[in-house]
């Protein structure tokens, strides 16, 4: 309880004693602040999982033919590592662990809107994870349809589909309640003064993820109920030989999933315009541009899904509609790029490892971004669909692009979250390594796209080798740097130095109270009168 | 309860509450959505196995239901003008009515795909292979999308029951009473689907 | 594998083109604002620039920045609209060929009814490819003429292209399908005009070096038909179950769902190609293996268990 | 959190005559089936059906009293699902 010298008496969240004890007083607190640590333990675990199972599939494909593991169990693998990075991972990450902790303390608030439900939130994330992993270990196997479950493949395979696909409907539930929670947290428990354009980015980044799981989720949520279906009833919704049309399942599969990849990278794009101001000292250039692009970056999002679908045998008028929609989408997060660093522009740069995060995601994301663009053009689509072109366009974009801010709001938020500073040097050397290992690992497979290699290919013809070697090896630098990151951090949560309430001179709200924040964030409820980025 | 939340005063927001049902209502929109536009799909791609397989459907019975449920909502709806007016007994009385009329709109579907699959209409069933592909895809998105409904009715009946019982204890009172507005909303979401619902399957043969 | 010649099939230039577009905008972009970052983490740099200026934005550079991107997606977009226009458009007076697609081979047929595992074209004459698939969703792929089109089982698909120089080229199948999808790989041949013609007219040819030996049509309609993706010929269990040893022994069946033992006969062959559902062999699952009775004749039956035999 | 406690009283007779118009409407939708419209069939019993759902939304579930913002979140999402079905139909239409 000596935790802060600095203002309050009060316990941390850390400490604070609630009816239970033990674990209980994290698996049953309704604290946004404990949830937020109990999703960053759990998302921590199944990247660890997740990360493995790429590292794996890597040290498979670093020569053709059989090395490690036999085709099924390839299949099984980048099925299973697609389902926990997309839906484990990257959709919930930042709002569920940073939007959890911070969006009520940087609006002022002392909590969400329905605490309850946002435990909730938690137990079903778990109880779906929990439903998804079991479907590897009984039934007929783990299920191997890639994390798309395409139709009619997804009803015949004799693996364990079931599991899998409640799973991810769950999990689909548990991301509508959290959406919801937020959007009316930001309706309704602003502090006093802080109208819609007082409010800082990260939270409006979560507004409008909050709306995008809330209408993109269900529909995703209704076409897995009728998987379910297909397959205990056989009815025929997407069965060919029952007159079903499998093209249909794609269009339902991917008017969610597209827009859930803006769910991934909003927030993430809200932390790093969290991260830049405070770093440079500055304002940020174009706050209203920025929201204005946040919102539209919801709102086209939603209507582009056919960009994974071009090969499928659209028609040519649905063709021409979706690319060029795919293009204009694009503009928005060119608006956010041009004006991050126009925030870097005279401004008085604290180079922390936070900021080198932001500057290396805005980099990948650049090249993700611009690779989004070769595969929403027709011509170039129709080569690069389905290649490693693709592969490595999302995960520059996907675990680039969020997991670098990521990443970054962790470094950014760290000293917050836990009341200790991490240790810079080691934090600088992961980073750099990290850095190293992702272009390593993932550059060349762009080239192994353009070369023609397809995904989901468990071997391949002795031309793609080269490039194979190369992103295997860069695998293992990759390791090396999360080990690094991940066990710096660790350690300095537990040991680290105590760090006070302001390290870096932040002066959006969670920086004003305690570190770690007391049980209900203020003593008092703060009255705003300047803005966000207010710095002068 | 609020110890445990280790949140001691939690302050009550109806306000909050009342969106957090409207959004709610808008993603069970959207989930009826997704099967909205599979419907549509189909119909355009079968349009005569369409047309054909609704005549099988009693349109008596989907009228009757119909009305059914534009009866219950308005109770429902009165119901929340009784608790305005502090009129506890009419309050229950309406809601009463409500549930009374719930059950009958889940018996008569009992009866209604009682009758279809005895007459071997079903998923999955032989006949409905035989008829060919409109009609198993019509049948299955029939049975699909007035199930799902049905699913949600029966959630609303428990939930019903539940404010009953709450506005009976006096757990909702004349000034507080959100629970019973957004079972209202709840109810009238229920209504608005099969609104849809009706016209697409029984009427447009 | 890829290769440089832009006239290897008539989309590589379509294609190439808009990937040169955008991939020289992006190596613009991103190397001028990656140095435009690195220059202001230099310039103002706490240490040399201890204060900032605070400056809340431009409209005119918000317009500016929002307008030139717009401009440059368009162009992108209609580079690529224009390229990908053709690939819709087969000539009227192209060379059809069929293809057939499951799981996990491939299978061509050509107008006068001929049929190969590897895909044969003309060079220099259009050839539009009907695409089949025969259980679920496949993907013709052949990266060196930059054209790919999913082939889905219940609809009729087709994708076409105008070949340049002759060579011997992958085809893949580029959609997810199951435990072999890596394996449903081929090749495309590109011959001369008239060495096609030649070798189209030629249906005498059935593996000559091997025609010889006992059961060598047999082993040829198994390589047609795709069966080896899942059965071996060398003991190992693929898929399906393996052939060597397979025939006069004693197989532990599912029936209806009671367990029976069968000798392996002539009966028993040809019903696990007509019905595989019929029987299915214990420790396997059903529903794999798709009829085949629309596809080998009797003749086609008794020239497998002719070969069967041979591996016995 | 002003709002809380204002709240407009809707009187019994408003909903019944919502519940007669919304009755009348459905007969009218039944009736209309058995006149022979063709390709119109479909269109205008979705007409009807919307002006129900607009009763239901306007009267039953108190749009018309509530704040303004309620009634634009729900135009938004119709909006949307709207939008989908129309794109969806871009594919299906001109194949
Ligand atoms: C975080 C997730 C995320 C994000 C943000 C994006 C962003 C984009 N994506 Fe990506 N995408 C995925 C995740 C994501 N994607 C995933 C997971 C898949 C594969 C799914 C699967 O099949 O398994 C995929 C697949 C995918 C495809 C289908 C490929 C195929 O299978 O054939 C396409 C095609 O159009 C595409 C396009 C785009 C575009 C145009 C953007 C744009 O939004 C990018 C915009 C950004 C920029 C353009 C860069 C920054 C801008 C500037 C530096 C300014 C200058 C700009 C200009 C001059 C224009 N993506
Ligand atoms: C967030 C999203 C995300 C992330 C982070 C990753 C991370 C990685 N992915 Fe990912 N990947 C996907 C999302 C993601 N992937 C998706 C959606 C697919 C498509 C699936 C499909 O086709 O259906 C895919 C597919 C995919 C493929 C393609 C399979 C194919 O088509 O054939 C490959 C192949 O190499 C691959 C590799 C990797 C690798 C090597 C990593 C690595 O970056 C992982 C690196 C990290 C580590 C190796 C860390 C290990 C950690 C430790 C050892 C911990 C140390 C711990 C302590 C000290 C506490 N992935
Ligand atoms: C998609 C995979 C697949 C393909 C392609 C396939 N089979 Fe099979 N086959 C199986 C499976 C699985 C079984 C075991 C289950 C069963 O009996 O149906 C099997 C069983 C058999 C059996 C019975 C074997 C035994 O040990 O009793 C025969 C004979 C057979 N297949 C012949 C063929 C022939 C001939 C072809 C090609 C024309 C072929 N199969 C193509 C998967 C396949
Ligand atoms: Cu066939 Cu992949
Ligand atoms: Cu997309």
């Amino acid at each position: 309880m000596s935790e802060n010298p600095t203002r309050s008496i009060e316990p941390s969240y850390l400490k604070y004693k609630g009816r239970y004890g033990g674990i209980f007083a994290w698996i049953f607190s309704t604290d946004h602040k404990r949830i937020g640590l109990l999703y960053l333990w759990s998302i921590m675990t199944f990247f660890i999982v997740g990360a493995i199972l790429g590292l794996l599939m890597k040290m498979e494909l670093i020569s053709p033919g059989k090395n490690i593991m036999g085709p099924q169990t390839y299949n099984g693998f980048f099925t299973l590592h697609g389902i926990i990075m997309i839906f484990l991972i990257v959709i919930p990450g930042l709002p569920a662990v940073f939007g959890n902790f911070f969006l009520p303390i940087m609006i002022g608030a002392k909590d969400v809107a329905f605490p309850r439900l946002n435990l909730t939130s938690w137990w079903l994330y778990m109880f779906g994870a929990l439903v998804v992993l079991t479907s590897q270990f009984t039934g007929g196997g783990p299920p191997d349809t890639g994390w798309t479950f395409y139709a009619p493949y997804s009803f015949q395979t004799p693996t364990n589909m079931l599991p899998a696909v409640t799973g991810a409907f769950i999990l689909g539930f548990s991301s509508i309640l959290t959406g919801l929670n937020f959007i009316v947290t930001i309706h309704r428990m602003r502090a006093p003064g802080m109208g819609w354009f007082k409010m800082p980015l990260f939270p409006w980044s979560l507004y409008a993820t909050g709306w995008i799981q809330l209408i993109a989720t269900p529909i995703v949520g209704v076409t897995l109920l009728m998987i379910i279906a297909e397959r205990t009833l056989n009815i025929g919704f997407f069965d060919p030989s029952l007159g079903g049309d499998p093209i249909l399942y794609q269009h339902l599969f991917w008017i969610y999933s597209h827009p859930a990849v803006y769910i991934m990278i909003l927030p993430a794009m809200g932390a790093i315009s969290e991260i830049i101001p405070t770093f440079a000292r500055k304002t940020i250039f174009g706050y209203k541009a920025i929201i204005a692009s946040t919102v539209a970056i919801a709102f086209v999002g939603y209507f582009v899904w056919g960009h994974h679908m071009f090969t499928s045998g659209m028609s040519g008028v649905a063709l021409y509609t979706f690319s060029i929609l795919t293009f204009l989408v694009a503009i928005p997060s060119a608006i956010k790029v041009f004006n991050w660093v126009s925030t870097m522009h005279k401004a008085s740069i604290n180079l922390q490892t936070p900021f080198y995060w932001a500057v290396s995601f805005i980099f990948v994301f650049m090249i993700g971004g611009f690779s989004g663009l070769v595969l929403g053009a027709l011509a170039t689509n129709v080569h690069l669909h389905d290649t490693h072109f693709v592969v490595a366009h999302f995960h520059f974009i996907v675990f680039g692009g969020t997991g670098f801010a990521f990443l970054g709001a962790m470094h950014y938020w760290f000293p917050k979250v836990f009341g200790r500073k991490y240790d810079a040097g080691w934090a600088n050397i992961g980073w750099l390594t990290f850095f190293i290992g992702f272009i390593t690992l993932y550059g060349p497979m762009f080239y192994l796209g353009i070369a023609g290699m397809p995904r989901r290919y468990y071997d391949y013809v002795e031309v793609f080798h080269g490039g194979n070697i190369i992103s295997s090896f860069g695998s293992i630098i990759l390791i090396a740097g999360i080990a690094i990151v991940i066990t710096n951090l660790v350690k300095s949560a537990i040991s680290g130095e105590k760090a006070d309430q302001n390290p870096w001179g932040g002066i959006t709200l969670e920086w004003k109270v305690p570190s770690p924040p007391p049980l209900e964030n203020f003593d008092e409820i703060p009255h705003v009168t300047r803005g966000p980025y207010d710095y002068s | 309860m609020e110890q445990t939340s280790g949140n001691p005063h939690i302050h009550r927001d109806d306000e909050a509450s009342k969106i957090g049902m409207w959004l709610f209502i808008f993603t069970e929109m959207l989930l009826f959505g997704g099967l909205f536009i599979v419907y549509s799909i189909y119909r355009y791609l079968h349009p005569v196995a369409f047309e054909l397989a609704a005549d099988e459907l009693d349109v008596l019975v989907g009228t009757a239901n119909t009305v059914i449920l534009l009866v219950s909502s308005m109770t429902i709806a009165m119901s929340v003008t009784a608790m305005q007016k502090g009129n506890k007994k009419l309050t229950l009385a309406l809601l009463g009515a409500t549930l009374f009329l719930a059950l009958a709109f889940l018996v008569n579907k009992y009866f209604e795909w009682g009758s279809k699959i005895s007459y071997g209409l079903y998923p999955g069933s032989e006949r409905l292979h035989e008829f060919g592909h409109g009609d198993t895809l019509f049948f299955g998105l029939y049975y699909f999308m007035t199930g799902l409904h049905a699913l949600h009715i029966i959630i609303g009946v428990v939930i019903i029951s539940a404010v009953m019982y709450r506005v009976h204890k006096e757990m909702v009172h004349p000034t507080k009473y959100a629970l019973l507005e957004n079972t209202g909303l709840y109810w009238h979401l229920v209504d608005l689907i099969w609104i849809f619902l009706f016209p697409l399957f029984y009427l447009v043969t | 594998m890829i290769s440089e010649t832009r006239d290897i099939s008539n989309f590589v230039a379509g294609y190439e083109s808009t990937f040169m577009l955008i991939f020289w905008v992006a190596v613009f972009f991103i190397v001028g604002i990656s140095l435009t970052m690195i220059w202001f983490i230099y310039r103002y740099n706490k240490k040399r620039n201890p204060v900032a200026t605070q400056i809340k934005g431009s409209v005119t550079l918000e317009i500016i920045w929002t307008v030139i991107p717009v401009a440059l997606v368009l162009v992108m977009f209609n580079f690529g609209w224009t390229g990908w226009k053709p690939m819709q458009e087969p000539p009227e007076d192209a060379m059809v060929v069929k293809s057939y697609a499951r799981m996990w081979s491939w299978m061509f047929e050509y107008e006068n009814g001929r049929l190969t595992d590897t895909l044969f074209v003309p060079q220099n004459r259009p050839v539009r490819v009907d695409l089949i698939a025969q259980d679920v969703l496949h993907s013709l792929y052949i990266p060196a003429f930059r054209i790919k089109q999913d082939m889905v089982p219940g609809r009729e698909g087709f994708l076409w292209f105008e070949a340049g120089q002759p060579g011997v080229y992958d085809l893949f199948c580029a959609e997810y399908c199951g435990l072999q999808h890596a394996y449903m790989t081929t090749a495309v041949v590109v011959m001369p005009e008239y060495d096609f013609e030649e070798w189209l007219a030629d249906t005498t040819q059935v593996l000559v070096a091997d025609a010889e030996r006992p059961g060598a049509a047999g082993m040829q309609i198994l390589r047609m038909n795709g069966c080896n993706a899942c059965h071996s010929s060398d003991g190992t269990a693929l898929v399906g179950p393996t052939f060597r040893g397979l025939y006069g022994s004693t197989v532990t069946v599912i029936t209806d769902g009671t367990e029976r033992e069968i000798v392996a006969d002539d009966d028993y062959i040809r019903r696990s190609i007509y019905e595989p559902d019929a029987d299915i062999v214990k420790g396997y699952s059903r529903g794999l293996m798709l009829s085949y009775r629309n596809l080998i004749d009797e003749q086609g039956i008794q020239d497998i268990i002719e070969y069967l035999k041979t591996i016995q | 959190m002003e709002n809380n406690g204002k709240h407009h009283i809707v009187p019994y007779k408003t909903h019944i005559t919502v519940l007669l118009g919304l009755i009348i409407l459905t007969a009218l939708s039944v009736a209309v089936t058995s006149i022979e419209l063709g390709p119109l069939t479909v269109t205008v019993a979705l007409l009807l059906a919307t002006a129900k759902a607009l009763l239901v939304l306007i009267y039953f579930m108190h749009l018309r009293f509530d704040n303004i913002i309620y009634s634009i979140m729900v135009a938004f999402v119709m909006f949307s699902i709207i939008s989908i079905i129309v794109i969806t139909f871009l594919d299906y239409l001109f194949r």
